[in-house]
């Protein structure tokens, strides 16, 4: 069933749809539709779930943990300075192999206050044992949450689908609703072999000195490698069940392209557009979205990237005293590759400031115009 | 593609009216995309809210420069906001007011009027101090505007406004007939 | 006299508690009272090093080990898979030292209680940070010495009430207890796993290291706690129904209690008034409420 | 039951990566985790003497007996009894208790009434429990001169080791001093009677009216039977030693208390004075007031230094007879035809301390008094007739020299009871039986020394104790008594003695009370079958159980100084 719908809601169906089991969540801005809809789900039965309405982030993500530990469905939604205060139990939930879905609509971080979205907040979250997955449309959004649980309990690994604040949240657009009942083949009940349970009286999570730690480590780190594939043949069945497919990348029109353009979440979209007009000016340039941040896609990054001469990579958000994240992932992707093309690294629309088609178009055309990129950052609509 | 922006203050349901719109549209098989101005809303202050539609999937994720066609539900705010920044030549200016504004300000676009705080007040739409004039302005806009049927319109007020339903279907089919072109 | 508690164990041996270890022996108890059907979860405090490293575990029942403040809500999220999965007969008990509770896991213990979320959880309080090396706690008394409060400044202020701050959130069950009473430490477990919603313990649990005091004062010393009015043994229900568990049979001086313990050693005749007044106030202030309930 | 059989460990290997699990789920438990090697001193169970047990002379365990009973277990109580005491409703009655003068509960609050609970025990097993029968044969004989407690100790444990033991009586029943000295309401007879019966089930045989050294020579037994066991008493009167104290009316206290207890009335007139601070001064006085005469008691001393059990005084004096202290017979009065009129008396005070301890009486200058009596009773003491022993055996001052064990210098022949000791208690000649019998047996680890380190009143752990009153001691009125013999103290009912008992501290026997099982943090007190055991595998030796035991039954020794067993 198509209905028009926020992207907020979006989750909030995903998460619905998955038949999440146990619901823990804390409301901000932007964030806050996602649980009244949950909410909402619970109260009218239409999802059976336990709804733990917490006093912080941080106990919705340990409730999550919890939970998720006796073997049920879990899922929170947070934004920023939420996502923030988690971040002890972000290691947490990664550290203890739990699948728990989290949607984190983009925000960018005070002070001063803001509420409008960019991506330092899920970026700051980098080295935590997520999955990270971004977003560019209501559609993409839903397609996703339902795909974070079944990718999450593959691994046992913890999955984030990230938004744009507003971009996406707060807009409503049409988005095919799945049957509940392909969902349900697509993503059956949730199994856990060694759970909290009375047959298993054992301690989860106790003191580990350096003769066990560092094994333990090492294997959330081949779960992360295993999760390449993991989550192609997880997109690959959903493709076949629903008809729509996202990659953990997607290479637009860059078959061809002397300039590369890296985006993602809702930039992405908008990029699309000005894409197809410099396309059909007859500027030889392709698109890249990088839908999966973590685990890094290196190879299939390299594959696209290392045909073009020139890549100008957009980020909403800056890792301070370096540069934008998604370029040095990418620089890093592209390292010790022989005659790998130069990386413009773009920052663009922190706080939320919007990002036009026109904007877009200069970053590509600004990067066809120069060699190699002069500055190691380039902001662009900054005031100064 | 063509894109509507609303003019309104908070409370007044500007956003809700989009959505209705955007539902509507979408009945009729149009790509639909509506969000409102990001940020804080307060009741009472200035707000907007954007419509594209496009027979084609949308890509576009930026704010609303350049409008189609504008709808103000507050006369009030003609003299506060420009209201017709970017608004394409042509493009309809649908006010929610009881007089003809004097002045020139309108003279490229197409004008229409609406008492739409008069219906509100009449189906006691919203309180007293604070008229809730969506649905009425919806039932203007869809008559000027020939861009969705009546009926879509009703059923998105059916699935977005839940309470007074019959009270709100009134005042946009009230409106749909009062609307008057200037 | 002989006790009627039960001889079947839920914990081993073989657990890395110090020798005369109130906290390792609430446990031992605490367990006996809920029975195999239990699932603990522990924050960090000293449980976290008691329970053994990895591979080991010292509990014949599950244990979650959980961040520091995170106590309350991880027996909540505990219990809420549990009840979706239909286990609705198991019993979550948080456990959680002083400085779990009173300082860093009070927003999510509050958070629970406030929910009524159907969990035991216990404070056992050896009043201040033993695991970390005895730092003061705001369960840490007044005038006692910590490695942050050295004998030249011991702690100035008073010991945070938890007992009545949970007594306040008008939950169902809060209730002191302690070990040298263990049959009635043992009934307020099963009265608390009997009574549906957040359940509040506060077991008074000795630290013979941190407390510079003979191990085997252990039981002693928690006698004498009582028996002085130091740690009043009583329950309150629904935040309103008080009653006062153990009458101390004679009224003894503080200074019986306090000599014991060498975190006291530095302590004059002044102070030792001081403390008496207080807790011959606080104890006024309780009879009062069970007075009048 | 040691740990490892109780649980299974799982024992992990986990040598390479592939064992482990995905993330810290532990895989076994901390029985692995050998704390014991933390400890520097170590509990060990070591049940400490309790002052009752150690001050019995019969080294009843009267410890472990409250505590059967406690649990109501009365066959066993008395079972444990008779290990050590044969007739426990004969003590129940008339023993002067020392172990309640030694009870650490005296300084809580009151000694436990033990003798009201051996009693109930005693009486409670005549009527529930079967008579013992000889346990095997045995061809050996033993010759018991006498048949009061020491005679009657020694025949029942020779007679259940299979002795063929034949008693040899003067009087013409059996039961000696406790017979024919202590009047009927203290002992009633039928009990005296029952318990004898115990002596006839073990094949006991007697010969009464045989008085030895008249009927029948030492000699003779010594040639017939296998050993000789001399414990005939001391019922030698002694004379007062002032003028006139053979008059008439003047009668020893020993013998006006036989001709009651053999049925007779004597005949003495109405007022009597009994002169004398002992046992036999007192039964002879509230005999007297029995039999409807006007008894008086004149002792030299005072109360303090009374030799009669004071609650014996206590009664005296409830029924009314008077005593007067601090005096001492100058000489009797009597006509000229020899009957007595008086006595001529003087006042004394207490001087120095003599060689019992007691301060001496001092005779108070110009002093001299005079009353009027019909009679005069003698109860200053009695001595031990020596001139049945054959010269050969070696005498004391006052009596037959033996050793600790009642040896003679003669082998195979004994002297136990009164008649070594003079005039002493019931229950020393019981003990004092036992122990020859224990030697003649051969079973002398079961002898049991008195030990100067009973577990003393500080060694407990008073916090597991509450105050409770000694159970009140149930007797007749005193206007009940008058004129009659009847029992005085009736005796505890069963509600009685489970209540008095549960007063028993268990002074330095664990008596299973569990504190050391419930308070241990390290779970290293394992209870097997209701036994403890301590768990060295784990035990980090706290000390919470040797502090916590209430009783002093655990002790802390240092771990270096512990023997590689």
């Amino acid at each position: 069933m198509k209905k028009v719908i926020t992207g907020n809601h979006a989750v909030s169906y995903g998460a619905q749809l998955a038949r999440t089991q146990v619901i823990s969540a804390y409301p901000i801005t932007p964030q806050t539709q996602v649980v009244e809809l949950l909410s909402e789900f619970c109260a009218s039965g239409k999802l059976k779930a336990k709804f733990i309405k917490v006093e912080s982030e941080h106990s919705a993500m340990t409730a999550c943990i919890a939970a998720s530990l006796t073997g049920v469905r879990t899922f929170t939604a947070t934004s920023a300075h939420g996502l923030a205060l988690m971040h002890e139990m972000l290691h947490w939930a990664a550290g203890a192999r739990t699948p728990v879905v989290m949607a984190n609509i983009n925000r960018a971080m005070g002070p001063g206050w803001s509420v409008w979205t960019d991506q330092n907040d899920s970026l700051s979250q980098r080295d935590t044992g997520w999955i990270q997955l971004y977003c560019e449309s209501n559609q993409e959004v839903l397609d996703t949450t339902i795909q974070a649980f079944k990718i999450a309990e593959k691994l046992l690994l913890p999955v984030m689908v990230i938004l744009d604040a507003f971009v996406l949240s707060h807009t409503s657009e049409q988005v095919d609703l799945p049957e509940q009942s392909v969902v349900d083949q697509f993503l059956p009940r949730f199994e856990l072999k060694t759970k909290l349970d009375l047959s298993h009286p054992s301690a989860y999570g106790g003191l580990t000195n350096p003769d066990h730690y560092f094994e333990i480590r090492y294997k959330i780190q081949k779960a992360h490698e295993q999760a390449l594939a993991v989550i192609k043949s997880v997109n690959d069945e959903f493709n076949e069940l629903f008809g729509r497919k996202y990659g953990v990348i997607e290479a637009y029109r860059c078959d061809d392209a002397k300039v590369i353009l890296v985006t993602s979440g809702t930039i992405t979209s908008t990029a699309r557009v000005v894409i197809d007009t410099m396309r059909e000016q007859g500027r030889k340039v392709g698109l890249l979205k990088q839908k999966l941040f973590r685990p890094t896609p290196t190879e299939q990054l390299r594959e696209v990237l290392f045909k073009a001469q020139k890549i100008a990579v957009i980020d909403r958000n800056i890792s301070f005293g370096h540069s934008g994240v998604f370029a040095q992932e990418i620089k890093s992707s592209l390292y010790g590759l022989a005659g790998a093309p130069p990386v413009f690294d773009y920052i663009i629309g922190l706080g939320g400031r919007d990002v036009t088609p026109d904007a877009i178009y200069e970053i590509i055309d600004n990067t066809f115009k120069t060699d190699v990129p002069n500055e190691p950052i380039i902001w662009r609509g900054v005031r100064l | 593609m063509t894109e509507i922006r609303f003019h309104g203050r908070g409370g007044q349901g500007a956003v809700i009216a989009s959505e209705i719109l955007a539902s509507a549209l979408f009945a009729e098989g149009k790509f639909v995309q509506t969000f409102p101005e990001f940020g804080v809303e307060r009741r009472g202050a200035p707000v907007q809210a954007f419509l594209r539609f496009d027979t084609k999937p949308i890509l576009l994720r930026c704010k609303v420069y350049t409008p189609d066609h504008i709808i103000v539900l507050d006369p009030v705010l003609t003299k506060t906001v420009n209201i017709t920044q970017g608004l394409k030549p042509g493009g309809w200016i649908l006010l929610n007011s009881t007089q003809v504004p004097n002045s020139n300000q309108f003279s490229k676009f197409r004008l229409a009027i609406i008492d739409a705080t008069g219906i509100a007040i009449k189906y006691r739409l919203g309180a007293k101090t604070a008229p809730i004039v969506n649905t009425a302005i919806l039932g203007a806009f869809t008559k000027i505007s020939g861009l969705a049927h009546l009926d879509h319109i009703i059923d998105g007020i059916k699935e977005y406004v839940p309470v007074k339903l019959q009270e709100n279907i009134q005042a946009t089919k009230d409106a749909y007939e009062m609307v008057r072109q200037i | 006299m002989r006790w009627t508690i039960k001889e079947k164990e839920l914990m081993y041996p073989g657990h890395v508690a110090c020798p005369g270890c109130g906290g390792a022996l609430a446990m031992r108890l605490a367990l006996k009272a809920l029975g195999e059907k239990t699932i603990v979860v522990l924050p960090a405090c000293c449980w976290t090093i008691i329970d053994g490293p990895f591979p080991m575990h010292s509990l014949h029942v599950p244990v979650l080990h959980t961040a520091f403040e995170t106590a309350a809500i991880a027996a909540t999220g505990v219990k809420a898979g549990l009840d979706v999965r239909g286990k609705k007969d198991i019993t979550v008990m948080a456990w959680a030292g002083d400085g779990g509770t009173l300082d860093i896991g009070i927003q999510a213990l509050s958070g629970a209680a406030e929910r009524n979320d159907d969990i035991i959880y216990t404070c056992y309080d050896n009043e201040a940070y033993m695991n970390t090396g005895i730092q003061r706690s705001s369960a840490t008394p007044k005038g006692a010495w910590t490695t942050t409060t050295p004998q030249q400044t011991p702690k100035l202020e008073p010991k945070k009430n938890i007992t009545e701050i949970m007594i306040a959130h008008r939950i169902p069950y809060v209730a002191t207890a302690t070990l040298a009473y263990p049959e009635d430490l043992i009934n307020k477990y099963k009265k608390a796993q009997s009574i549906k919603g957040t359940k509040f313990l506060h077991v008074y649990a000795p630290c013979p290291t941190g407390w510079k005091m003979a191990p085997d004062l252990m039981i002693k010393i928690c006698r004498l706690a009582v028996e002085s009015n130091i740690f009043p043994i009583y329950e309150c229900e629904n935040g309103i129904n008080y009653t006062v568990n153990i009458q101390p049979q004679k009224k003894l001086p503080v200074f019986e209690y306090l000599k014991l313990q060498g975190r006291f050693s530095h302590l004059t005749q002044k102070d030792i008034d001081e403390i008496q007044k207080s807790v011959d106030f606080e104890r006024q202030l309780l009879l009062k409420r069970a007075a009048k309930s | 039951m040691k740990w490892l059989d109780k649980y299974k460990v799982i024992h992990p290997k986990l040598e390479k990566e592939t064992d482990y699990p995905h993330w810290a789920i532990s895989l076994t438990s901390t029985l692995l985790n050998r704390t014991g090697t933390w400890r520097i001193f170590r509990p060990l169970y070591q049940d400490q003497i309790p002052p009752c047990n150690n001050e019995c002379p019969t080294n009843e365990k009267i410890q472990g007996y409250c505590d059967l009973v406690k649990q109501a277990k009365f066959a066993e109580a008395y079972k444990l009894i008779l290990e050590d005491n044969p007739f426990p409703a004969i003590t129940g009655r008339v023993c002067y208790h020392p172990c309640e003068n030694s009870c650490n509960r005296k300084d809580y609050d009151d000694a436990i009434a033990i003798h009201c609970v051996e009693r109930f025990i005693g009486d409670w097993g005549l009527k529930n429990v079967a008579l013992a029968k000889p346990k095997v044969k045995n061809k050996k004989t033993v010759a018991i001169v006498g048949s009061g407690p020491a005679g009657m100790a020694a025949a029942y444990y020779l007679g259940l080791e299979g002795y063929q033991v034949t008693i040899f009586e003067k009087q013409t029943k059996l039961g000696g001093m406790l017979r024919y000295g202590i009047p009927a309401y203290r002992l009633p007879k039928a009990v005296l009677d029952t318990e004898l019966k115990k002596l006839i089930k073990l094949g006991m045989k007697s010969k009464t009216k045989c008085a030895v050294g008249k009927d029948i020579t030492i000699d003779y037994l010594r040639k017939n039977y296998d050993y000789v066991i001399i414990c005939h008493g001391a019922h030698k009167n002694r004379p007062l030693g002032v003028p006139n104290d053979k008059a008439k009316g003047v009668i020893s206290g020993l013998e006006f208390l036989s001709q009651i207890n053999s049925g007779k009335k004597p005949k003495i007139g109405k007022k009597v004075a009994v002169i004398g601070g002992g046992n036999t001064a007192i039964d002879a006085a509230r005999s007297c007031l029995r039999l409807g005469l006007k008894p008086m008691i004149l002792y030299r001393r005072t109360r303090l230094e009374m030799p009669a059990v004071p609650d014996e005084v206590d009664a005296c004096e409830a029924e009314g007879i008077r005593i007067e202290f601090l005096v001492a017979p100058v000489k009797v009065l009597a006509t000229k035809k020899g009957k007595v009129t008086g006595i001529e008396l003087m006042r004394m005070k207490l001087g120095k301390p003599d060689a019992s301890g007691r301060r001496r009486p001092v005779p108070v200058a110009r002093s001299n008094f005079k009353i009027k009596l019909n009679a005069i009773i003698t109860a200053i003491g009695e001595q031990v007739d020596l001139s049945i022993l054959t010269p050969d055996i070696q005498k004391t001052e006052w009596g037959v020299k033996v050793d600790r064990l009642g040896k003679t210098n003669i082998t195979n022949v004994y002297a136990i009871g009164d008649c070594v000791t003079g005039p002493k208690t019931v229950v020393e000649a019981l003990g004092a039986g036992k122990r020859t019998a224990f030697q003649i047996i051969g079973a002398t680890e079961k002898i049991i020394s008195k030990t100067d380190k009973p577990v003393k009143f500080t060694d407990l752990n008073l916090d597991y104790f509450e105050h409770q009153d000694k159970t009140k001691i149930p007797e007749i009125s005193v206007a009940a008594r008058k004129k009659n013999f009847k029992e005085v103290h009736t005796g505890y009912n069963k509600e009685m003695v489970l209540k008095e008992s549960e007063r028993c501290f268990s002074c330095g026997v664990c008596n299973k009370c569990d504190n050391c099982f419930v308070l241990c943090p390290d779970l290293s007190v394992i209870k097997d079958n209701g036994e403890y055991e301590f768990d060295y595998d784990y035990c980090k030796g706290c000390g919470v159980c040797a502090h916590e035991c209430p009783r002093n039954a655990i002790t802390m020794i240092e771990e270096s100084k512990v023997e590689e067993q």
